[in-house]
């Protein structure tokens, strides 16, 4: 046993050196001489630690149940002689139960590259079918929130410009900064003027808006004044110079 | 090489690629020039359509390709599985509550309480057969003007659009009406 | 339907998806039973492999699928290149073996049958997508069970797992084949 030959990185672990080792000895799996194999399994550990090769605890695991079936085996035997009485059944089961997955393996070795002279494609990409899903989950009262869902929307729609109706009824835009030009030109001349004769000339609501928030504008900004001629309104134009504070007083009195 | 075997190294190799592979690369591939490849093509594609087997040869420029039989199409897509589809998006849901509460309604009407264009949904509905057209609008252009259906009502396993969840009138009544009759109401 | 056109959507539906299709989904889409199924499929399967063509159907488990005939691959490989992989090691092939024959497996049965940790292989295989796991052990910690891919049989071509060699017909070599008795008196 001084010269054991094999390499030591060949086996795949403690069953496979085993194995090697029964094979070797050319002795039957079910009747292993303990007591040689496992001298020669000790030698090979101690071979591994020799050339520093870390002896996993796996092998030495095996190395104590070893030892511990061949302790078994220099006891006298009990006078049944049953088959599960051999201490060695359990591990011959699992070492034939190893060498039938290493044949496995060889077989599929042999077969491992069987298919790559086959070839496939790759999958076309189908659209998928749309497929409607039953009404029966739909009640009445999802209609009732749908309804109730818009109602609240259309409570806090931002309103919507004016613009986007101006198609719709013929309304032109009228801008408030036009009519306060144009009251105050009417105004630099006239001095004077009825407040309903803003209004003169105008066609459209939206020009009469614009006319009456220039008239506000206007006496927001101390140019015009509002007067109450018995009944009938007046605006009077106002010198820029003079600081006069005036009031507001209500238009439509 | 026998024509059969070429024809099966160019079903192969057609297949494989699975996309358009040039007459050129087929010759080449197969050693043969390229005469002999457009009979051998030619040949194995009308074996192909005539035999109506699932697959065939189509032309792509100077390329052929294998492709799937038109005919098939309908049981080729039930590979990949069906895509499900709400039968009501929430738009659509939306478009039948108008329909619902405020029948008949133009889709101008539908469109302005919504506040975006409903087209799509309207459309969907009266596929499934919730809604219909019940008549015109006596107004220019004379729009539809859509109802709810038969087929809505046992849908909803209601009777009548009076057993609809009640709601408050106001709410109703607050929904802008700007169909061709709200427009002129608001022209004056 | 005629045999004829299920034939021929089978050849589209399996052209189309490329990949294996099971025979429950061939059943859905051509709506025919199993039995019917079967063989219609071995019939268009005999057909190509009489006619030598350029594809064939492969089986993969309770799987069909198209496949270019091996012995084109030459003309093949001009077009698709093949995928290349390092042979297995020997302690993978065992972690594989194992897989196949005792699936569904965990790691620590494996581990159990060849006495070593066999972490590195079970990682290979599962990045070679060789094997997969198919589900978790109903026991503490929950391990991974792991069974074998469609790729591992396309690789291997081997059509089902049905088809190995059963395990226990490995003959265990350089051994007197012995039963317990023989045992029994070798011990003796």
């Amino acid at each position: 046993m001084k010269q054991i030959s094999f390499k030591l990185e060949i086996f795949e672990g403690p069953l496979d050196l085993l194995l090697h080792l029964i094979s070797k000895n050319k002795v039957s799996l079910y009747g292993i001489p303990v007591s040689e194999i496992t001298e020669q399994y000790m030698d090979y550990l101690a071979e591994m630690k020799h050339f520093d090769i870390e002896v996993s605890s796996e092998f030495l695991v095996l190395a104590a149940n070893l030892l511990y079936i061949k302790s078994k085996m220099l006891l006298p035997k009990y006078d049944g002689t049953e088959e599960d009485d051999d201490p060695r059944t359990e591990l011959t089961q699992r070492l034939v139960e190893y060498k039938r997955f290493k044949e496995a393996a060889q077989y599929l070795c042999e077969r491992e590259f069987a298919g790559s002279h086959t070839f496939y494609k790759l999958r076309d990409y189908i659209e998928p079918r749309l497929i409607d899903e039953s009404l029966a989950d739909v009640t009445a009262l999802h209609l009732l929130d749908a309804i109730s869902d818009i109602a609240d929307r259309v409570t806090y729609r931002k309103p919507v410009s004016a613009r986007a109706f101006t198609g719709l009824v013929g309304r032109e835009v009228v801008s408030v900064f036009s009519k306060v030009k144009a009251v105050l030109l009417t105004l630099k001349s006239l001095k004077r003027m009825r407040f309903l004769d803003v209004f003169r000339g105008v066609k459209t609501r939206s020009e009469a808006v614009a006319s009456f928030l220039a008239v506000l504008e206007l006496v927001k900004m101390n140019r015009v004044k509002i007067t109450d001629n018995g009944g009938d309104v007046e605006i009077k134009y106002q010198n820029v110079r003079k600081k006069e504070a005036i009031g507001f007083g209500n238009p439509a009195d | 090489m026998e024509i059969q075997q070429i024809e099966a190294i160019i079903e192969a190799v057609l297949f494989a690629s699975g996309d358009a592979v040039s007459v050129d690369k087929l010759c080449e591939i197969t050693e043969v020039d390229k005469t002999t490849l457009l009979s051998v093509v030619a040949h194995l594609s009308d074996t192909m359509n005539y035999e109506r087997r699932g697959i065939k040869i189509i032309r792509v420029g100077d390329k052929y390709q294998m492709a799937t039989r038109g005919e098939f199409s309908e049981y080729v897509q039930k590979i990949t599985p069906p895509k499900k589809r709400n039968p009501l998006s929430k738009a659509t849901l939306e478009v039948l509550a108008i329909v619902a509460y405020k029948q008949p309604v133009t889709r101008t009407t539908i469109e302005a309480i919504r506040g975006v264009n409903s087209d799509n949904s309207v459309t969907r509905l009266l596929e499934l057969g919730l809604i219909e057209e019940t008549g015109r609008l006596d107004a220019p252009g004379r729009p539809s003007l859509f109802g709810i259906t038969d087929e809505f009502l046992r849908s909803f396993a209601i009777g009548s659009v009076l057993e609809l969840p009640p709601i408050n009138e106001f709410v109703i009544q607050d929904l802008p009406d700007i169909g061709a009759e709200g427009a002129q109401q608001i022209i004056e």
